[in-house]
C-alpha cells in the first residue's frame, strides 16, 4: 500500500522523530454569541500522541477544524514544520499532510465503503475512467493492513455507527499524512475495536506521524497519549506528559473541580416487575430475548459492536416491531408497534445515533428538548403551553450544564457532548416510568457523565426502571444493578451485580 | 434540494430577526421602483393607495396558495397540484353558484343556491385533493413531487372534462362579493394570520418543523408522522379550495386554465420568504413578504410602462437579486456581528 | 394618450401579428401603446387591466384569455370610466356592455365553419378525417372545433367520419407526435382539421416523415401564417382562414381613441375571416 | 423534499438490482396497454416496431433534458429552466440555421451558413445559462430553486424579446437532418450512454453524488464542490441546448413558447427512474426507463383513441401508480431478502 517515495519520506520523519511538527499560537475564533478560541496554543511532535482535553464545548473540536482547513481562525498563527500556513481550504490542508477524523461522522451513505474511501484519489485510466477492481483491491488491503473486517462493497448507510466510525479511521490513515487529527474515533467502539485502533496508532507513531487525539475517556489518555493540553471555555489551560499526573489532575485542570465519585450508584429499593419482556425476536436480527425489569432497577446491556443491542431497544420502544414475542408492562400484555405507543406504556428512548434519530439540526434547543412531551401534555386545544414548558426546560438544561448562550441557539451549533445533553433532557421531561437509554454518555465530558451518572442513580432511586446500553464496561459495572450479555443477536447470560466483572462480561460477550 | 449550504451555517442572529431581513429586501424593490418612477414618469409609485391595494390584491389568490405551501416545505416536501386545484375548484364550486334563472347553467335546477353551498363544495373538493395527496404521500411512501404531480395532473383533467372545456359563469352576486373590492385581500390577511399562529404556538407547527427537520427523530419522539402529513396536505388543499373560490369569484367565471403555473409561484413566494426546500424552516411572516415582492414586480413593471419583453427578462433577474441580497445580508450580519 | 394593450397570449403567431399592427398603428398616430401578456391566465389579465388603470391609461385594449371573463373586465372598467375595447375575441355578455366600450373582432365559430365547409367541399362530402384541437378549454379550441362539428354532421357532409379528436395544444411539435402516432395506429384520414396552422403543419411533418405524404390527404388549418402560407405554396396545405391582424389592430386602436376624445363610434366591429386556398393564395401572401 | 423515510433500515437488496425494478413497471404499463390495445382495437400495441421508434422519438428531447436533470438532482440541487432554455436556444440556434436565400430571415446576410454555426451558436448558449445557474448557486448560496427559476424567466424572455415573438422557420437542409428520422433517438441514446460511464466510472460522478450526499463530507474530503456544481449546471445547461437544437430541427421551427413544461416532464422522468429528489441518489438507466414510461403514454393513449377529456385525467393517475408500484415492490424485496 505504501509507496517507495512515502516510505522514504517516512525514514525521513522517523530521522527528527520528537522534531516540533506543529505549532500554533494566538488562535482566536468567534462565533456569533459565543468566543470559541481565545489566545490558544498548541504543540504537536513528530512520532507523538497529543490528547486534547476538556469539556464539552471547549473548543477542541473547533481547534482542530481550524488545523485542518475547515474553519478560517480570526487570529493566530499555524506553523507546520517550521513554515507560517494559512489553508485555503480542507484541500490545501489535506494536501499539506493534514487529514482529520471528524467528531461528527462525515460519510456518503449512498456511496460503497471503498468509494468514500478513495473520494477524489479514484485509481484511474489514462482517459479518466475509475477501475473499481483496483478501488476494492486498494480498500482490501488497506483493510487487511488495519485488520477491519468490513466489505468494501457494502453501501456505508448500513453499516452500525461503529463500522462507520472504522471506516472513517481507514480513510484518514489512508491519506499518509504527517498530522493526524481524531476527534473522538471511539465513542462508538467497544473495548475490542479500540485496542485495535490503538494498535493501529502506535503503528503510525512509529512511522514519524503526529497523531492529535480528543477523547473524553480518561484509561485512553493513559494508554496511548504521550502528553496531553487542557482546554477550557476556549482557553488553554496547560500542556503535561501522561507520565506525570494522575486522573485526578486531568479533571481538575478540565473542570476545575474535584470529581470525586464518577459512579456515584445510590442505593435503590428494587421494586416490582415493570417490564417483563419474553422470547421478543426480530426476525433476522435478534432472537428469543427475556428478561424482567423491576422498578429502581437498572439493567445494564453489554455486547460487543453489532450484537443486535441496539435493536432490542428499538423492538421495545416500537422503532422496528417486533416480529414476535411478548412485552407485559405491569403484567398485562401490550402492543407496542410504534414509539407513540410505547410513550403512552411509559416508556422513554434515547437513541444511540444523535444525528439520525436524536436530533433535529435545524431547530432550536428548545424546540429540541420539549418535542416528546408534546404528545401527551403540555398542549391545552393544540396550543403549546410555552411558559409553563420554558420553565421546565430551563431547569432541565441547567441541572444536566448544556452550555449555551441561550435555548434559542440552534442545536446544530452545540458541541457534540451538549447535543447529547439535550437529548437526554428530551427524554427525561416526559416523566418516564421505563428509561431506554442507549449509550447516553457518548461524546461526553467527565464532569457532565458523573452529573448523568448521579441523575440516573436519582431517578432509578425514585423508582424508574432503567436499561442501559452501553459499550463502556466501566460503565456499565459501576452503574447496574444486573447486566445482560448479548452476542450476535442472543442473550448470551444475565450477571447481577456483585458477580459481574469485566472478564466475565467479556467471556459472555465474545464467546 | 436546498443549496449547498458549506460553510458552517446561519448563526443565530441577534437584533434585527431573520424575518425582516427579506422586509428590508421588499423595501428596497419598492425604493427602486420608486426612484425608477420619479425618475422615468415623473410620479409616486408608492404613493397610490389604489396601486397598494392592487397589488396586494392581484396576489392574494398566490398568496393563500403559498401559505399552504409553507408548511407543506416546511414538512420536507412540496405541492404542485395547488394551481390544478385551483382551477378544478373553481370549476365546480361556480357550477354550484350560478345565478338564479340562469338558463345556460351547468345544473339548470340547481341555480341560485345560498353562496354557502359552492363554498362548501370547494373547499371539500379542495380537502378531498389534499387529503389524497397526503394518504399517498403518507401511506405508500412515494416522494411528494410524484404524489402532487400526479394530482396536478388529475385535477387540471377533471377540470377540463367537468364541462367538457367550457367556462362556467354568471354567478350570484353574494357569491361574486367574495371576490369584489378588497375581499380577497382580507382573506389572505386572515389566512397568514391564522397560519402564523398555527405554525408558531400550536402543536400542529412545533410537528410540521419537526417532521421536516428530521422525520426519523420525530417518530421516535412520539409524533405519528403518517397522520401528520396527511393533515397537512390536507390543509394545503383546503387553501387551494379557497384559493379557487376566491379566483373564481373575483373573475366572475370559471375556467379549466385557471391557476396555471400559481403552484409554481407560490412556492417562489415560500422560498423568497427564507422557506427552506430541505425541510424544518420557514415563517408565515416571510412567505407574506414573499408573495408581496412578487406583487410588487407585477404592478411595478405596468407602472414603469417597460416594454413586456423587457419585463420578463428582467423578472427573472430581479428574483434572484431579490434572494442573493437576501443571502449576503445574512452572511454579512454573520461576519460583524 | 396612453393606450393600454392586455394580450391574452405574447406566444401566439396570430396575436404577435395583431400586436405588431396595433404597435404599427400608434406608431403613425403617435399615441403611447403599453403591451402586457397575460400568459393564458384570467387572473394575470384582470390584474394587468387593474395597473394600467391605477397607472391611468386613456384607454385599454384587450384580447380576453377567455371570452367569458369579458364580463368581469367590463365592469372593472366601467368603475374606473376607462374606455375598454375588445379586440379579436367575442366577449360573453357583449350586449350589456356600458357606453364606452367596444369590441372589434371575429367570430372564432365563423374561422372553424369556413375551414370546415371547405373540407367537406374537397372531399366531396365523404371519407374520414381527424381533427387536432387546440389547448383544451380555450376558446379558440371550443369554438373553431363545435363550428367543425357542426358543419361535419350537416346534411351535405353526412358521410364524413370523425375518427379521433385529440390536442395537441396548439403547437407543432405534439401535433406531430400525435400525427405519427395516428398513423401509426393504422388511421387513414383523409383529411386533417386542425384548429391552427402551427398543428396543421405539424399533421404535414408526420405525413411526409412516414411516407404517406399530402397528396392524399387534405389538410387544413386556422391563421394563414407566413409559414402555412409557404407550405401552401409548396403544395402541402389545402385550406387555411386568414383572419385580418392588421383590420382588427387597427380598428381596436381607432375606436379606443374615438370613445377616449369622444367621438363618435361603432360598437360591434366585426373584421370577417376569409378562406386562403391555393386559388386565392396570391392576395394573401404578404398580408399577414 | 424527499419521502419521508419512516422505515429505520433498509437491508441490503440482493438479486434483481433496483434498477431493474422500474424497468418492471415499464414491462407493466406496456403490458397493459397491449391488454387493452387487444380489447378496445383488436390489435397489438407492441408489435410495431414504428410505434415503438415513436415513442421513443417523441421523448427523445425531454430525455436529453431529463439527463442534465439527473446530475443536477443528485447534487441535491434542481433545474427549472431547462424548457426555456430550450426555446432560447432554439431561438438563436435557428436564426443561423435558416436556408439559404430565404428571404424574410432573421439576419437576411446570415442565411445557408455551414450547419456546425448554429450548432455551435446553440450548444455555446446553453452552456452559458447553465455556466451562470451554477455560478448563481455556488457562489451565492442561493438556492437552486431560486437560480434556476430566475433563469426560467429570463430565458423565456429573452426567446420572445429575441424576434418579438416571430416564430423563425425554414432551417436549411443540413440542421433540419438533426431532427429527422431517428436522429433524436440516436442522439438521446448517445448522451444516456456516455452520462451514464460518466456518472458510473469517473470522478465527475464520484464527485456528482457526494455532493449531493453530504457536501460537509465532500468539501471535507478535499472536493472543491464550488467548482463541481458550476460543470454540472453547466453540463445541464448544455443538455438544454443541444435539446433546443434537436426540437427546433425536427419542427423546421423555433418558436418562443416551445418547450413549456418540459422541466417538469424531465424532472419527471428522473423521478419515477428513481433519483431521489434529497440528492446523493440516482441513475441514467433509471431516467432513461423513466421517460420511456412517459412515452408509453402518451402514444398509448392516442393509440387506444382515449377520449381527450379523460387522458388527462388517466395520466396523472398512471404516474403515480407506477411509482407506488415500484415502491411496493421494493419493500417486499425488502421484506423476505
Ligand atoms: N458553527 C458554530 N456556530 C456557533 N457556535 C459554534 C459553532 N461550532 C461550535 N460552536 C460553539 O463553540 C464552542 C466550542 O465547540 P466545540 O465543538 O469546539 O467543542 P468541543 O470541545 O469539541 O466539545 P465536545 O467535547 O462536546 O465535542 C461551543 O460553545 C459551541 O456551541
Ligand atoms: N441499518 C442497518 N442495516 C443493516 N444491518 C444493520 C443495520 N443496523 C444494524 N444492523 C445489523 O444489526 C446487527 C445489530 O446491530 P446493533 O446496532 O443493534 O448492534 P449494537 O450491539 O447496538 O452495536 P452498536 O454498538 O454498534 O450499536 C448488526 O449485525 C448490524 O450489522
Ligand atoms: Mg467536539
Ligand atoms: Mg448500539
Amino acid at each position: 500500500m505504501i509507496s517507495e517515495r512515502s516510505m522514504a519520506a517516512i525514514d525521513r520523519f522517523k530521522a527528527r522523530q520528537g522534531d516540533t511538527l506543529l505549532e500554533i499560537e494566538g488562535i482566536r475564533k468567534e462565533f456569533p454569541g459565543v468566543v470559541a478560541l481565545d489566545d490558544v496554543r498548541f504543540r504537536l511532535r513528530r512520532g507523538t500522541v497529543h490528547a486534547l482535553m476538556g469539556e464539552n464545548g471547549a473548543g477542541k473540536s473547533t481547534l482542530m477544524k481550524i488545523i485542518a482547513g475547515i474553519y478560517t481562525p480570526d487570529q493566530g498563527t499555524i506553523r507546520l514544520n517550521g513554515e507560517d500556513v494559512s489553508f485555503t481550504g480542507p484541500l490545501d490542508a489535506l494536501e499539506r499532510g493534514i487529514a482529520m477524523i471528524h467528531q461528527e461522522l462525515a460519510l456518503m451513505p449512498y456511496m460503497t465503503v471503498a468509494e468514500n474511501i478513495w473520494i477524489r484519489r479514484e485509481p484511474v485510466n489514462r482517459i479518466g475512467i475509475i477501475d473499481h477492481g483496483r478501488m476494492f483491491a486498494m480498500t482490501q488491503d488497506l483493510f487487511d493492513r488495519l485488520g477491519i473486517r468490513i466489505d468494501p462493497r457494502a453501501e456505508v448507510r448500513l453499516l452500525t455507527v461503529a463500522q462507520r466510525q472504522m471506516v472513517e479511521i481507514a480513510k484518514a490513515v489512508s491519506h499518509e499524512s504527517e498530522v493526524l487529527i481524531m476527534d473522538e474515533p471511539t465513542s462508538a467502539l467497544t473495548e475490542t475495536e479500540v485496542e485495535h485502533l490503538f494498535r493501529i496508532i502506535r503503528d503510525l507513531k512509529a512511522r514519524g506521524i503526529g497523531i492529535v487525539y480528543i477523547t473524553h475517556k480518561m484509561n485512553e489518555l493513559f494508554e496511548i497519549a504521550d502528553e496531553f493540553s487542557v482546554f477550557r471555555d476556549g482557553t488553554y489551560v496547560g500542556t503535561h506528559a501522561s507520565s506525570e499526573v494522575t486522573r485526578d489532575d486531568i479533571i481538575r485542570m478540565m473542570v476545575g473541580r474535584e470529581i470525586t465519585d464518577m459512579f456515584p450508584k445510590q442505593e435503590a429499593e428494587i421494586g416490582d416487575v415493570i417490564l417483563s419482556v419474553e422470547g421478543l425476536t426480530v426476525e433476522g436480527t435478534f432472537h428469543d430475548i427475556s428478561f424482567d425489569l423491576r422498578k429502581g432497577e437498572i439493567l445494564g446491556v453489554a455486547g460487543l459492536v453489532g450484537s443486535g443491542r441496539s435493536n432490542v431497544a428499538e423492538a421495545l420502544f416500537g422503532v422496528v416491531p417486533a416480529t414476535s414475542g411478548k412485552i407485559r408492562i405491569d403484567g398485562t400484555e401490550v402492543a407496542v408497534t410504534t414509539p407513540l405507543q410505547a410513550m403512552r406504556h411509559g416508556m422513554a428512548f434515547l437513541t444511540e445515533d444523535r444525528k439520525d434519530t436524536g436530533c433535529f439540526l435545524q431547530l432550536s434547543i428548545l424546540e429540541n428538548m420539549q418535542m416528546a412531551m408534546l404528545c401527551d401534555n403540555m398542549v391545552r386545544r393544540g396550543f403549546v403551553e410555552q411558559g409553563r414548558i420554558n420553565d421546565l426546560c430551563d431547569g432541565m438544561s441547567k441541572t444536566l450544564r448544556v452550555k449555551t448562550p441561550n435555548m434559542e441557539e440552534r442545536i446544530e451549533n452545540l458541541s457534540g457532548g451538549n447535543q447529547q445533553k439535550v437529548l437526554i433532557a428530551r427524554w427525561l421531561l416526559t416523566n418516564p416510568r421505563i428509561l431506554i437509554l442507549d449509550e447516553p454518555t457518548r461524546g461526553i465530558d467527565v464532569g457532565a457523565k458523573a452529573e448523568i451518572h448521579r441523575l440516573i442513580s436519582r431517578l432509578a432511586a425514585q423508582g424508574l426502571a432503567v436499561i442501559m446500553i452501553s459499550s463502556e464496561l466501566p460503565e456499565i459495572l459501576g452503574m447496574s444493578d444486573r447486566i445482560m450479555v448479548m452476542h450476535e443477536g442472543h442473550m448470551t447470560g444475565i450477571l447481577n451485580r456483585d458477580e459481574a466483572s469485566q472478564v466475565k462480561i467479556m467471556e459472555l460477550a465474545a464467546r | 434540494m436546498e443549496s449547498v449550504q458549506i460553510e458552517p451555517v446561519s448563526r443565530p442572529r441577534r437584533g434585527i430577526p431573520q424575518d425582516l431581513g427579506i422586509l428590508l429586501v421588499l423595501f428596497g424593490v419598492a425604493a427602486t421602483f420608486e426612484l425608477l418612477g420619479w425618475i422615468m414618469q415623473g410620479q409616486s409609485f408608492l404613493m397610490n393607495p389604489q396601486r397598494l391595494t392592487i397589488m396586494i390584491l392581484q396576489v392574494s389568490v398566490v398568496g393563500i396558495i403559498a401559505i399552504g405551501v409553507t408548511q407543506v416545505i416546511i414538512t420536507g416536501g412540496i405541492d404542485l397540484s395547488s394551481g390544478s386545484v385551483v382551477a378544478m375548484t373553481a370549476m365546480v364550486a361556480m357550477s354550484f353558484a350560478q345565478a338564479a334563472g340562469y338558463d345556460r347553467a351547468v345544473y339548470p335546477g340547481l341555480t341560485g343556491l345560498p353562496v354557502i353551498v359552492p363554498l362548501a363544495v370547494g373547499l371539500g373538493l379542495g380537502l378531498l385533493a389534499g387529503i389524497i395527496n397526503g394518504q399517498l404521500i403518507a401511506r405508500t411512501g412515494i416522494p411528494p413531487f410524484i404524489a402532487t404531480l400526479g394530482m396536478m395532473v388529475t385535477a387540471r383533467g377533471i377540470a377540463k372534462w367537468y364541462t367538457k372545456g367550457q367556462p362556467i359563469s354568471f354567478p350570484s352576486d353574494s357569491f361574486a362579493m367574495i371576490g369584489s373590492g378588497a375581499w380577497p385581500v382580507f382573506i389572505f390577511l386572515a389566512v397568514a394570520v391564522i397560519f402564523h399562529i398555527m405554525l408558531k404556538y400550536t402543536r400542529y407547527g412545533k410537528y410540521t418543523y419537526a417532521i421536516g427537520a428530521n422525520p426519523q427523530a420525530a417518530r421516535v419522539s412520539g409524533i405519528n408522522v403518517q397522520n401528520h402529513l396527511v393533515k397537512v396536505y390536507a390543509v394545503a388543499g383546503l387553501l387551494s379550495g379557497l384559493a379557487g373560490i376566491v379566483t373564481a369569484a373575483r373573475a366572475e367565471t370559471a375556467q379549466a386554465g385557471m391557476g396555471i403555473m400559481y403552484e409554481l409561484d407560490a412556492i417562489a413566494a415560500a422560498v423568497i420568504g427564507g422557506t427552506s426546500l430541505a425541510g424544518g424552516r420557514g415563517k408565515i411572516f416571510g412567505t407574506v413578504i414573499g408573495t408581496l415582492i412578487l406583487g410588487l414586480m407585477m404592478s411595478g413593471f405596468t407602472f414603469l410602462r417597460a416594454d413586456a419583453y423587457y419585463q420578463e427578462i428582467v423578472k427573472g433577474v430581479v428574483i434572484v437579486a431579490a434572494v442573493v441580497a437576501d443571502v449576503y445580508r445574512q452572511k454579512a450580519r454573520t461576519r460583524t456581528s | 394618450e396612453k393606450i393600454g394593450v392586455a394580450m391574452s397570449l405574447f406566444d401566439d403567431n396570430f396575436l404577435t401579428v395583431l400586436r405588431q399592427n396595433i404597435q404599427a398603428h400608434a406608431g403613425e398616430l403617435g399615441v403611447e401603446v403599453q403591451m402586457e401578456d397575460a400568459q393564458g391566465d384570467i387572473a394575470r389579465q384582470q390584474a394587468q387591466l387593474e395597473n394600467f388603470i391605477a397607472s391611468g391609461v386613456d384607454g385599454v385594449i384587450m384580447m380576453l384569455v377567455d371570452a367569458d371573463s369579458g364580463r368581469a373586465m367590463s365592469r372593472i372598467a366601467d368603475r374606473a370610466g376607462v374606455p375598454l375595447v375588445f379586440v379579436n375575441m367575442l366577449p360573453a355578455g357583449v350586449d350589456e356592455f356600458p357606453a364606452n366600450q367596444a369590441w372589434v373582432g371575429s367570430d372564432e365559430e365563423e374561422a372553424g365553419r369556413l375551414e370546415a365547409t371547405e373540407v367537406c367541399r374537397l372531399l366531396e362530402g365523404e371519407g374520414d378525417v381527424v381533427i387536432l384541437m387546440g389547448q383544451l378549454g380555450t376558446t379558440g379550441q371550443r369554438g373553431r372545433t363545435r363550428a367543425t362539428e357542426e358543419v361535419l354532421a350537416s346534411e351535405e357532409c353526412s358521410n364524413i367520419n370523425i375518427l379521433d379528436a385529440q390536442t395537441a395544444n396548439w403547437m407543432r411539435t405534439p401535433a406531430l407526435d400525435l400525427m405519427t402516432n395516428w398513423i401509426t395506429s393504422g388511421l387513414q384520414p383523409d383529411a386533417v382539421i386542425a384548429n391552427n396552422d402551427e398543428m396543421a403543419l405539424g399533421a404535414i411533418q408526420a405525413l411526409k416523415s412516414s411516407g404517406v405524404g399530402t397528396d392524399s390527404v387534405i389538410v387544413a388549418g386556422v391563421d394563414a401564417t407566413r409559414d402555412a402560407l409557404a407550405s401552401m405554396q409548396a403544395g402541402d396545405l389545402a385550406v387555411t382562414v386568414y383572419q385580418s391582424a392588421q383590420g382588427q389592430g387597427q380598428g381596436a386602436l381607432d375606436t379606443v381613441l374615438k370613445i377616449a376624445r369622444d367621438e363618435p363610434f361603432e360598437q360591434l366591429v366585426t373584421v370577417p375571416f376569409e378562406l386562403v386556398t391555393p386559388d386565392n393564395l396570391a392576395e394573401f401572401q404578404t398580408k399577414n
